[in-house]
């Protein structure tokens, strides 16, 4: 169940590559938060832009929670100045969360740009719940070397991490898929008794190509979308995506990213109709 | 204490702060920030004959302190919401508006008459008049004959009371409202959305998929009140003003203007407390000014 | 460099960046900023056969992303805008369109005959058709065979092509735009300002002593593409879009959505050099996007 | 010649009761501004606020142009947030200023609130012209003495300062007005040689008693209007007031605060027609 609560700025500082890492002492939100949940700020900003900016939950630290966030328009923008002892409205924890896999899967984690967080925040979940972090793997996708973010930290965690960068600069070039698809094909190779399962999160251009490429693959994945998202909990019907649902006569309903999701089954999500995209995409 | 108590159409309200349709859904999810008893009354998102999937994404775009919608009446049909959303918002002691609407004077009239085996539960009925008639091709609340045909044709129909929601995207807003009045309606809301639109200028695609959308929050107040305040001029009918409204001095802008209530709508996604903000400022303020009752504001602005 | 020369109605103009009437005076105190004739063009505030003092204050007020005004039409009078304006601007080369206003149709046409005496300077005519016609109470822009008749009329007496500028407050654009069309104005531009007021929640007085106003500026400009889009698709004029404009994504935004120039308004309050800044964003813009011309943009929206 | 310039934020203080000083780099403003004068600032803020904001300028100090303003609304709210450092939009030096009295005269400068900053202006720009301190009459009028402002620094002019206050709580009790009478009254019964010649500034309210009391007194009197002023510089027309004019028709017309004034000769002002006040007041 999610509230409104007043958070205190614990700490808000520009971290590697142009992401900030905010702190929040939201303990409410820290203790009922899950792996794909996230939580709409209110940001006071010029230029009359005034929905609530919607971000996941990256890690939780006692009655904290933090955030990752790339300052990108007007609301990040702002954000980037809120000083330490602020006090901000935020609610929380919505949407749903990442399911567990079974123990001996291999577990490939996708993440593009600034859809990293959620991603963090399920290999730490599943290492704390005793997961091998050698049966982890997490592809961290960007435009480059300077826009790849929390890298070392996901590394910290004694998990398998790849980059993956589109210019090259750093790691495997290519996109994020691609990194996925040579270790795919590797694994094919090579006889793995463990199961492939995937998660994946970044900006919906990725996510289709990840729809695409697991389908292919025929591997169970999960994916938290993103959406623009005027309330973030369910009331305003705005952030929705064509999913299929056998109940509906039409075989698909419109589900709310922010309260059946944001993570969805990759094989639920339609992401074309009659040839058309039902996104900007 | 001021008495919150607001009266419309012989109908008892807790206070004069409502839901707007379409920026509440179906009372569920405000579960989780405050009980619905405590909302003057909770309009149900708009409810037609059949279950509509609604426009696909992208349905919404953020504006200068405003926002576009193109949800499309994305609803469950009047069958499933009096089977599955009634008992609910019943358990919970909403006090119950449905919003209704049709592609013709007679749908409107079915979903209307089969509202009246929950006449129990539903104290009124609101019509969305921006609904496009399928004959004509112009809105309900456009052409005022047709308007004032639509709400005799309901009110024939079912004993609860009906509440004329009006388009602002008219030429003559006192217009219709005097029809709709002639129509026997109990009370008028307004407003509903502008019609509006944005481009992508990378894409070139227009940001909604249904290309145009309403537009809504605090950019379309001004608009709202002056709707408001012209309506109120011309009709005797209770006026539930609609519009931007975000905290008190709103509300008593728009009662000023002749509002008897309010609705709440974008406000929600910003902050779902809202309304209990508002009632709870709302009391404070008359507490202050030395008033006892809303009521005592309707209308009450000083043209010289 | 891309070309900004932009053709409407058979004249040439520097760029599409003109300035909307009623927010750059008679041009004078603009010219402490920029050079007249650097712009597209500067329609001046409306002008009526007789001076106006205008309503008194207060005439303005900011609302959310917008503002409203109630200046009622102070002005100069026709003719002493041509002893006193025009030589003025004819010495800054300012490439002048003269927006006008009467009470009657015989008063629009007074005024537009009186301005054929200095027909070397005036490059257009622009009706500011939101004005009430005395006869009828309805504005000239609400109906269409007034809107027609009072273009046929003025295209007769005057040979100084003619812009009819549209009134959003109408339930059906098209009609107005196709309207006058048929009354032979060569060119439209909208939209004008959406009838808006606010209250002082404190003294329970309007905002402006004429207690409505018009409201403009970023709140508007939802409401603004869609008219422009819609008209468009209903009409061959060129369309002239108005209505929130800050920055050249806007201008983007309106010339996808089918206008061949646009006015800069109310942001002229902000910062004065804004159609500066948009003609040099423009040119940059189009460069970077491979475009030679901004005719290139027109109506380009992609919708399927 | 006003322009529209990018000037640093040299400093931004509290300093007492509530008000703040603001330094702003602006040498081409400090050069041009005369007492009365004021400036436009862009100041980003939150609920769609957008108009400019006009401060009268303090004083100037080399190429810097300082400002005394008090935090009441989102825009000013905003602007105690500015750093130094930051480069803010303002466009000016704006609006008429105040003309100078002949060398002798009884200089009577009457204050209320935050009208306090363009007679602070006046005086010392008299001083720097050789008038005599001691000439210098200033009565500088708040509710309370909480909210009295730049009092001290006036008083460090050399001229003669007088605090009145509603509250009784520092000085002569009573409206700014009361204190000018008072004193008026006594400057009747002795003889003195030097005409009074007024100057005030401060909310319309006070300047509408003003209006009254210098008719009253037969006083000549000079006055800076405030007005909201969605332009500044003469564009949109809105922020006029009823001003006498022989030249039109009926006798008077709508002068722009911000063109033609803000100074206005006081027996210039209407404050009412027909019985009617033009304004809310
Ligand atoms: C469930 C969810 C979780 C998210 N988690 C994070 C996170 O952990 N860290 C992070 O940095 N960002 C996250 N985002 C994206 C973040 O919400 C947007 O970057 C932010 O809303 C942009 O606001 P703005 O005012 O800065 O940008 P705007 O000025 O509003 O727009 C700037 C650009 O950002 C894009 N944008 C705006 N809103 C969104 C949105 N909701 N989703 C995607 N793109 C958007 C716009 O299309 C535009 O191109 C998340 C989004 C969702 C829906
Ligand atoms: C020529 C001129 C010179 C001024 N000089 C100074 C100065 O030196 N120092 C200073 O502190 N203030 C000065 N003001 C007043 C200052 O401009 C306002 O306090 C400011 O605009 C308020 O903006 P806001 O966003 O904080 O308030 P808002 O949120 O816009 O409104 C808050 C309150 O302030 C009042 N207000 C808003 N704008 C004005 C205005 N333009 N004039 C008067 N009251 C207003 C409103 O009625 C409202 O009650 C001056 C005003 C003018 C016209
Ligand atoms: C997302 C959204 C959905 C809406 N859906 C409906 C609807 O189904 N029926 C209806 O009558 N009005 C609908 N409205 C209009 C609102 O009820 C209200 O009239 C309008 O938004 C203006 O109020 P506001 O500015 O407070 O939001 C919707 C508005 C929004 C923002
Ligand atoms: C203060 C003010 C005065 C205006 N005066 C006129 C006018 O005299 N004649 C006219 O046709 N439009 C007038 N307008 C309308 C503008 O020309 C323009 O159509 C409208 O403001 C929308 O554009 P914007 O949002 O860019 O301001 C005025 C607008 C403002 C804000
Ligand atoms: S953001 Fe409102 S329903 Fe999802
Ligand atoms: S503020 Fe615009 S004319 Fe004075």
């Amino acid at each position: 169940m999610s509230g409104v609560y007043q958070a205190e700025i614990v700490s808000n500082n520009s971290i590697d590559n142009e992401a900030y890492l905010l702190t929040l002492k939201a303990p409410e939100i820290a203790r009922a938060s899950m792996p794909g949940n996230f939580v709409q700020l209110k940001i006071e900003m010029a230029d009359g832009g005034f929905w609530r900016r919607p971000f996941s939950v990256l890690d939780t630290d006692g009655g904290n929670i933090k955030i990752l966030y790339k300052p990108l328009g007007k609301g990040t923008l702002a954000l980037t100045k809120f000083p330490p002892g602020k006090i901000v409205s935020v609610i929380g924890a919505l949407g749903n969360s990442f399911s567990f896999p079974s123990r001996d899967s291999m577990i490939i984690l996708t993440g593009g740009g600034i859809g990293v967080p959620p991603l963090y925040n399920l290999a730490k979940h599943l290492i704390k719940s005793d997961y091998n972090p050698r049966n982890i793997h997490f592809f961290n996708g960007a435009a480059g070397h300077d826009s790849i973010v929390y890298l070392e930290e996901s590394a910290e965690l004694g998990i398998n991490v790849y980059a993956v960068t589109e210019d090259g600069s750093m790691g495997i070039k290519g996109y994020v898929t691609d990194g996925v698809k040579q270790f795919l094909n590797g694994m094919s190779k090579t006889s793995l008794s463990n199961e492939p399962v995937m998660y994946a999160c970044g900006p919906m251009p990725m996510l289709r190509a990840v729809g695409l490429m697991v389908s292919e693959y025929d591997v169970y994945c999960e994916m938290a979308l993103e959406a623009l998202m005027p309330c973030g909990f369910g009331i305003c019907m705005g952030c929705v995506v064509m999913a299929r649902d056998d109940k509906s006569v039409e075989g698909f309903s419109y589900k709310r990213v922010c309260r059946e999701g944001p993570v969805f089954r990759a094989d639920d999500i339609i992401w074309e109709t009659d040839g058309k995209k039902w996104l900007n995409y | 204490m001021a008495e919150l108590l607001t009266e419309i159409a012989g109908i008892e309200f807790k206070n004069p702060v409502w839901l707007a349709s379409g920026t509440c859904g179906y009372g569920e999810e405000l579960t989780d920030f405050y009980g619905l008893d405590e909302l003057g009354a909770i309009v149900t998102k708009t409810i037609s004959l059949e279950p509509r999937a609604g426009h696909p994404p992208p349905r919404v775009f953020e504006t200068s302190s405003g926002m576009l919608n193109a949800i499309g009446l994305q609803n469950v049909g009047v069958d499933k919401f009096i089977s599955e959303k009634v008992p609910f918002l019943r358990k919970h002691r909403a006090k119950l508006v449905v919003n209704v609407a049709g592609r013709s004077v007679d749908e409107y009239c079915r979903v209307s008459e089969t509202l009246n085996s929950v006449s129990d539960d539903v104290v009124m009925i609101e019509l969305n008049m921006s609904c496009p008639n399928v004959a004509s091709g112009m809105e309900f609340s456009k052409k005022p004959s047709l308007a004032s045909e639509l709400v005799k044709s309901v009110k024939k129909i079912t004993p609860i009371p009906v509440i004329a929601k009006l388009s602002p995207n008219v030429s003559d807003i006192t217009e219709i409202a005097v029809a709709v009045e002639e129509g026997g309606a109990d009370a008028l809301s307004m407003i509903n959305t502008l019609v509006g639109m944005a481009v992508d200028v990378n894409t070139f695609k227009p940001r909604l998929s249904n290309i145009t959308g309403g537009l809504s929050g605090p950019a379309i107040k001004p608009v709202a009140l002056a709707m408001v305040y012209r309506a109120s001029q011309a009709v005797k009918l209770p006026i539930i003003g609609i519009g931007g409204i975000r905290n008190v001095e709103d509300v008593i802008e728009f009662m000023l203007c002749g509002a008897s209530a309010v609705q709440v709508g974008t406000a929600n996604f910003i902050d779902p407390m809202t309304p209990m903000n508002i009632s709870h400022d709302l009391d404070i303020w008359l507490e202050r000014k030395g008033f006892t009752s809303p009521s005592e504001l309707i209308g009450k602005i000083e043209v010289e």
